[in-house]
């Protein structure tokens, strides 16, 4: 389109001429300036089609019939048409929402929306730098106008303190402009560029100026109370505009000023930016007002795309992919966050509980959340993907440590607050009238539209492949749209779902694949039939649940690094959303997703500097890293896995987020999820083998802290009094077994691990499910107040004492197979310390397990239980299916490990030791094991002791339940008296220095230094207009330090 | 002659600093306006020595005509603030 | 106090920046390219003699009308703001006005100062006029004209305070210009070289008062609209200020 | 000539940012931004000048052929012009603000606008 760029402006401003001439009837007001707001999107938006569909070469528009640098000259290519877009398609749904403050305060309030829309495009397009002033300007003085429409009396305060900053800004701006002109001889911003501003005399300085202005107007940290207050006071759909709008034109001006600038420059934008990323999100993380809240994130992402732009020198020809897609991420869910803020009636996040209830709009924050926060497949995950691995390729890592700090401090309070959604209670029953603002919702939902099709045009344009296109995802995300069905469809669906994929994807699997796939997807079937057992709809459920089982199994299959890594994030994502509906898991949730994208960020950062700039580095690739870097790769990665094993330092997620989960998320995150971790692990080493790092070997580190796991994972379980946590906690131990075998890096050992993937699977399934469903109906989970439940629970019982036969390793179930394998592998290595660390902790393991017997089905039954009512059959069905697994598996483990062993020959080749396979009997070098004769011997042993036991009770007196007596003490608590309550005591004295929170205390004072940090020095912001403009004062000058600091002022 | 007009701008460059000092410093608002206001019809006279009379018509009537009699109508609404 | 120190301290940063941008400026004495062109081709190419007007209204087209914009975006936030106030001070005020009805005209004028602004008014708008009609032959223009057409608003403002104007007229003025003046830019890209070209009309001979294509009539309708948007501005702030007197 | 506008415009400059930092009246906040604004349009102007030539308007002494050498840089005059104007918008708008919230809290004391903070 010729000329369009003049058309758009034009209209704008010729509307809001008009407005004035037309008579003064506020609904044709209203339309007309609706009708040019969308003229103006559809103008961009042809732009933009012209770009994708012919990509032509940007468009110079001349005005006044002379060429620039003598007459001002715009220019249109893709990034201005794209900005152009967004902003006036934001100016456009903010217009539609403020539909009753415009209509109330008349044409002149509709005449400056235009001017401010038109305003931002000209900053957009223009190429001259004095006109970059004048419609800065007028965004300015708009913005100082448009704060009015505020219901709140504040914003008064909030814009003139804005006022009297920008009147800062224009004087020190305007002495920028002047002296590099005289300095170029043109306003041209190209045209300086060309003239190499920097270099001239005087130069230097006045490219300075004009560049910290333009800074300043992104509201650098700490720089700037002044926006922070806007966004807090002004019209939400305003803050919306603010944010999204202004914000992005800005940045657009500040990269081509950095045109100007230079490379020196680059490294003070990326260093201001930064800056204003991590302190921005500390302070936010401190924050309890929605909108400031809302306010301090947005001046982190401009941060955070500033450091962008300042990268641009390594980014090349991926520069407008990377920092558009962080932009239009942000710019899309914050003025989505802003639009939906409207529906809240109180300014503190806890209130943000009334969208309880409204699905689609939780589902709308949710894709917010997402879409700010990079997760796959938006945009943002693509763009920081791409930068990261730029960053690392040139050695950049200061900058992505950063980035990524910033980035996880930024999910930590963004999925906090949607906890708070989930979670928090509802103070006054008022839910926000929906009804009452349909074109309302309709705005948001234009935000969900917009960042989904963001999504799928990201997918389609990186140079990945699209996410959006995997089926498993796709399925998931279906279960968004059906979310309303009844939970037996529901729950039918999403079963043949994981069948088929299962049954259609299984001649490609090879071994490894097979154990983890039909323990994710056939597994994962059988555990959601308890699902049936539910009631209503359970909306959120199936798309959590569904997102997390398409990760697993993405990630199974993954080739690439950044398949890999997209799986991980959905199925971290996923299992979030899982585990936050437990009753009081709104606290462990955050842990849990704190830890996990703590530990997806070092996944991430390994496999950037692994790849070395690699597009689509693949996983086998990683066997061919470097020296420098290897050992670094290494321990990132490792590290990024053992968050999801929880390896001890990094496992105070793991015990609450399990314990709270629901009676069928318990298994699924326990049982399921967690192989995740140990596939990574697996993926790790099998490329990667032994590195050494200063001279140790990690493989050795590894061994240590899957002792040191297991050991105080089973230690801290056998001092639990709630049935689940004490579960949780031996899945630490679990974990720790399966890490050690891994770490001794030969074939038992991870013929052992692998062992332990389907044992745990299996028994902590069954064992959650089984206790799960006591804890159902007898309505707590702490054991002392249960007992005496075998008669009433009598096939509850039989699971949970096949599950604690399996997991001690006795004979005769697949838990001694494992042991076996395992007492095999150790003997092979000649780590004795960590091993006798394995050792000890085997018989801890029964001291927690045996309880799970004894205190829950044996003992006195309690009065309040004497009604109950064996577990639900929807949850014992999958329960005895898991039996009936243990017991095949006791009897013929070769069935799938005699595939494994041959699988993992090739990766131990030079080494000897693998296990013979003969029959129903395995012999390996210290020993044979057939599990069919044990399974008879122990029959045999157990028939014998039943008969005599049954003989020798025949004589047996039954006692009367209040036949007891105490001698005279008076129990200070009421379950101080039951038997089973603080069972061990004895041993806390004797080994509970081990338990103690050492590391929950470490993790626990972190954030508290943080929060206390962020709390004290926000005083800083002392709400006072003029010490605001002192601090951008302070700002300009502390810049020039810097740069005279690192340049000498000159070139 | 070139002499006399730089002693001349010389002057009035002082006068406005001495004028921009006052009027931060006074402590009546309407006298700071003033001197404000003088202070920009100074300058207009320093603009026509710089050979900008376009500049000079226009920060005459605008700079200091115009402006001054906004400060006037608003410090006529917010009187009895008049000392901070 | 300390506050003060704070400034003292960083204004010395500024003085820094500012001294480095002193010593090192030096003057031209050559046009330097920009301004050479102007000088080579305003006579010939817009056929303004005043070539500041030149660059006001063609060359920098743009930026003037963002200038002009901002006076209009100030008139509106202006009418606005005040437009709510004024409604809170009559709600407020409905319940004492009969009491106050005798103080509406405080100060009734001198009837020497209503004559002779009535004489005088003409004579401004008249001078205003010539202002910016010759904006493109002498110094002055529509900026400086506009002011001193509100100047004459202004007068009658100050004899009368009490005069009622029409908001209805003087935002028709400005809008009209406003969009007159954008058509004659669009105009430019379908006829002559591009937005805001002036070459709509023969550029005449240098210095007559029909040259310089469209520039007089543009810079007659910039005068117009800025004249009408300071006019707005000073009446919206002195009504309130009536209303206010009222209230008290 | 230049040199003596320029310092004075640094000087008005500084002048008006001190008093608009230190003054806790807003009214007299806005006229040291006033008078910070006239140090701007003089320092424009004066980078603008030079010396021993004419304003650049064409006329009987300054024949079109020979402006070249004889006026001086017209681009900054329009500069400053747009910035004059620019500057009394914002300032009218500072001042209505000013207005609003002296009618809202009876004060132009600027620290008592506080609400929003932190």
């Amino acid at each position: 389109m010729v000329n369009g760029a003049l058309y758009l402006v034009a209209i704008g401003l010729g509307a809001a001429f008009l407005l004035g001439i037309l008579p003064d009837r506020r609904e044709l007001s209203y339309k007309i300036t609706l009708t040019s707001l969308s003229l103006m999107a559809l103008i961009a938006a042809s732009y933009v089609w012209s770009f994708a569909q012919n990509g032509v070469l940007p468009e110079q528009i001349y005005t006044a019939g002379s060429r620039p640098p003598f007459a001002i000259n715009l220019r249109v290519g893709m990034a201005e048409a794209v900005l152009s877009l967004l902003i006036s398609l934001s100016g456009l749904f903010s217009a539609l929402y403020m539909r009753d403050s415009l209509l109330k305060q008349g044409r002149r309030a509709m005449a400056v929306l235009l001017v401010f829309v038109m305003a931002l495009c000209g900053i957009v397009f223009t190429r001259d730098m004095f006109n970059l002033f004048v419609f800065s300007e007028l965004s300015v003085i708009s913005t100082g106008g448009l704060v009015l429409l505020s219901h709140d009396s504040r914003a008064l305060g909030a814009g003139f303190k804005y006022l009297m900053v920008s009147q800062l800004l224009s004087i020190l701006l305007l002495i920028g402009i002047i002296f590099a002109y005289h300095a170029t001889g043109t306003l041209n911003i190209d045209g300086m560029a060309e003239a190499r501003l920097n270099t001239l005399v005087g130069g230097s300085l006045s490219f300075f100026l004009m560049f910290v202005v333009i800074v300043a107007e992104l509201k650098p940290f700490p720089a700037n109370g002044w926006g922070l207050d806007i966004y807090e006071s002004a019209h939400p759909a305003f803050s919306a505009l603010f944010s999204a709008a202004s914000g992005a034109a800005m940045l657009f001006a500040a990269d081509k000023l950095l045109l100007i600038g230079g490379t020196q420059w680059l490294g003070i934008a990326t260093a201001i930016g930064l800056f204003t990323f991590i302190g921005s999100n500390i302070f936010a993380l401190v924050q309890e007002n929605d909108r400031r809240l809302l306010g301090y994130s947005s001046v982190a992402q401009l941060g955070l795309i500033l450091a962008v732009i300042g990268q641009r020198d390594l980014l090349g020809d991926h520069y407008h992919y990377i920092a558009g897609g962080i932009l239009l991420a942000h710019a899309v869910s914050k003025a989505g966050f802003f639009w939906l803020s409207g529906f809240i009636e109180e300014r503190n996040l806890g209130a943000w509980a009334s969208l309880r209830g409204h699905s689609p709009l939780i589902f709308a924050f949710v894709t917010f959340i997402a879409l700010l926060t990079g997760l796959p497949p938006f945009p943002g995950f693509y763009a920081k993907w791409d930068l990261l691995m730029m960053l690392a390729s040139e050695g950049r890592f200061w900058v992505l440590g950063l980035i990524l700090l910033g980035a996880l401090i930024e999910a930590a309070y963004l999925f906090r607050w949607f906890g708070y959604i989930i979670k928090r209670d509802i103070e006054d029953e008022v839910k926000p009238s929906l009804l009452s603002h349909p074109f309302k919702v309709d705005v948001v939902f234009s935000a969900v539209i917009a960042a989904w099709s963001l999504a799928y045009i990201w997918g389609a344009i990186s140079q990945h492949g699209n996410l959006l296109h995997s089926i498993p995802l796709l399925f998931a995300l279906g279960f968004v749209l059906i979310d309303t069905l009844p939970v037996k469809i529901k729950n039918s669906i999403a079963i043949a779902g994981m069948i088929l994929w299962f049954i259609y994807q299984y001649p490609s699997y090879d071994a490894l694949q097979v154990i983890f796939s039909s323990i994710i997807l056939l597994g994962g079937a059988l555990i959601l039939l308890a699902g049936y057992h539910e009631k209503g709809s359970r909306p959120g459920f199936y798309p959590a649940a569904m997102l997390m089982f398409a990760g697993l199994i993405m990630l199974i299959v993954a080739q690439g690094s950044f398949d890999f890594f997209a799986a991980w994030e959905t199925l971290t994502v996923g299992s979030y959303f899982l585990i936050l509906r437990g009753k009081k898991s709104e606290p462990h949730a955050l842990s849990y997703i704190v830890f996990s994208l703590g530990g997806a960020f070092l996944i991430l950062a390994g496999f950037a500097i692994a790849a070395q700039g690699t597009v689509n580095f693949q996983l086998k690739a990683l066997a061919d890293v470097a020296s420098p870097y290897a050992a670094w790769v290494f321990l990132l990665l490792a590290i990024g896995f053992m968050t999801k094993t929880a390896a001890v330092g990094v496992h105070i997620w793991l015990p609450g987020a399990h314990a709270e989960a629901e009676t069928d998320v318990s298994p699924m995150v326990s049982g399921i999820l967690l192989k995740a971790g140990l596939f990574g692990l697996f993926v790790l080493l099998m490329n990667m083998g032994k590195q050494q790092l200063y001279g140790v070997e990690l493989s050795h580190v590894l061994l240590w802290i899957g002792a040191i796991s297991a050991l105080l994972g089973n230690l801290m379980a056998i001092f639990q009094e709630d049935a689940k946590r004490l579960l949780a906690y031996s899945s630490i131990g679990q974990m720790g077994y399966a890490v050690f075998g891994m770490a001794m890096m030969n074939q038992l050992g991870w013929l052992m691990a692998l062992m332990f993937v389907i044992n745990h699977f299996i028994y902590k399934s069954l064992l959650f499910l089984s206790i799960g469903g006591v804890a159902k109906r007898t309505g707590t989970r702490e054991m002392y107040r249960m007992g005496g439940l075998i008669t009433l629970m009598p096939l509850s019982f039989i699971a949970v004492l096949i599950g604690i036969i399996a997991v001690s390793g006795v004979p005769p179930l697949s838990g001694f197979g494992g042991r076996w394998i395992f007492y095999n592998a150790i003997m092979t290595t000649e780590y004795r310390l960590p091993m006798v660390l394995i050792f000890l902790s085997g018989p801890i393991a029964f001291l927690y397990l045996f309880r799970l017997i004894h205190t829950i089905f044996l003992g006195q039954l309690k009065d309040e239980f004497r009604q109950i009512r064996e577990a639900p059959f929807w949850i014992l069905l999958p329960q005895m299916v898991f039996v009936a697994a243990l017991l095949i598996f006791a009897v013929v483990p070769g069935l799938v490990l005699r595939r494994v062993d041959a699988y993992l020959a090739p990766f131990f080749a030079s080494q000897s030791g693998g296990l013979n396979w003969e029959g129903l009997t395995i012999s390996s070098d210290f020993g044979y094991w057939s599990p069919v004769s044990i399974m008879i011997i122990i029959a045999a042993i157990f028939a014998s002791l039943f008969a005599w036991l049954v003989f020798v009770n025949r004589k047996a007196q039954k006692v009367k339940q209040f036949n007891i007596a105490f001698s005279a003490e008076r129990p200070y608590r009421p379950e101080t008296t039951h038997f089973a309550w603080n069972f061990f005591a004895p041993y806390r004295k004797a080994l509970g220095f081990l338990t103690q929170p050492f590391v929950t205390r470490f993790w626990e004072s972190l954030t508290n230094f943080l929060h206390g940090g962020a709390e004290f020095s926000r005083r800083f912001y002392t709400g006072n207009g003029q010490t605001y403009a002192i601090h951008l004062l302070g700002f300009v000058v502390a810049i020039y330090l810097l740069w005279v600091g690192m340049t000498g002022g000159r070139l | 002659m070139n002499n006399i007009l730089i002693g001349i701008a010389i002057l009035l460059a002082i006068s406005m600093i001495g004028a921009a000092v006052v009027a931060i410093r006074v402590k009546r608002p309407a006298i700071a306006i003033l001197a404000a206001g003088m202070i920009s019809l100074f300058a207009s006279i320093l603009f026509l020595f710089l050979a900008a009379p376009d500049v000079a018509m226009t920060e005459a009537a605008i700079g200091s005509g115009l402006t001054t009699f906004l400060f006037f109508f608003v410090l006529g609404r917010v009187r009895g603030d008049e000392h901070d | 106090m300390t506050r003060r120190f704070f400034v003292v301290l960083l204004l010395l940063g500024l003085i820094a920046i500012f001294a480095n941008l002193l010593f090192n400026y030096a003057m031209d004495s050559e046009l330097n390219q920009t301004a050479r062109y102007y000088a080579k081709h305003t006579a010939t190419d817009i056929g303004a003699a005043n070539i500041v007007t030149a660059i006001i209204v063609t060359y920098r087209g743009l930026d003037t009308l963002g200038e002009v914009t901002v006076l209009f975006l100030t008139a509106s936030i202006i009418g606005l703001v005040l437009a709510r106030s004024k409604n809170k001070a009559q709600a407020d005020a409905q319940p004492t006005q009969r009491s106050n009805q005798h103080k509406t005209r405080p100060f009734p004028s001198g009837e020497l100062l209503t004559t002779g602004s009535d004489l005088l008014v003409p004579l401004i708008l008249l001078l205003g006029a010539y202002v910016f009609i010759n904006g493109h032959l002498t110094p002055g223009g529509g900026f400086q004209g506009g002011a001193i057409l509100a100047s004459a608003a202004l007068l009658l403002l100050l004899t009368n305070p009490s005069r009622h104007f029409s908001h209805q007229l003087i935002s028709k003025v400005e809008s009209t210009s406003g969009l007159i003046f954008i058509v004659l830019g669009i105009l430019g890209i379908f006829f002559a070289g591009g937005f805001l070209d002036n070459r709509l009309l023969p550029t005449g001979t240098l210095g007559s008062i029909f040259s310089a294509g469209i520039i007089p009539v543009i810079y007659s309708f910039i005068g117009l609209k800025v004249g009408a948007e300071f006019t707005s501005m000073m009446i919206n702030l002195a009504e309130t200020e009536k209303k206010q007197e009222k209230n008290k | 000539m230049s040199w003596v506008a320029l310092t004075t415009g640094f000087i008005l400059i500084l002048i008006g940012l001190y008093g608009a930092l230190t003054n806790r009246n807003i009214l007299r906040i806005i006229v040291s931004f006033s008078i910070a604004n006239t140090g701007v349009n003089l320092i424009i102007v004066a980078v603008g000048y030079m010396a021993s030539r004419t304003a650049p308007i064409l006329d009987k002494t300054v024949a079109p052929t020979e402006a070249l050498e004889r006026i001086i840089d017209p681009l900054p005059q329009a500069l400053v012009l747009t910035a004059i104007v620019i500057g009394v918008g914002v300032t009218a708008l500072m001042l209505t603000y000013a207005f609003k919230l002296y009618e809202v809290k009876g004060t132009l004391d600027i620290s008592s606008y506080k609400e929003l903070k932190w």
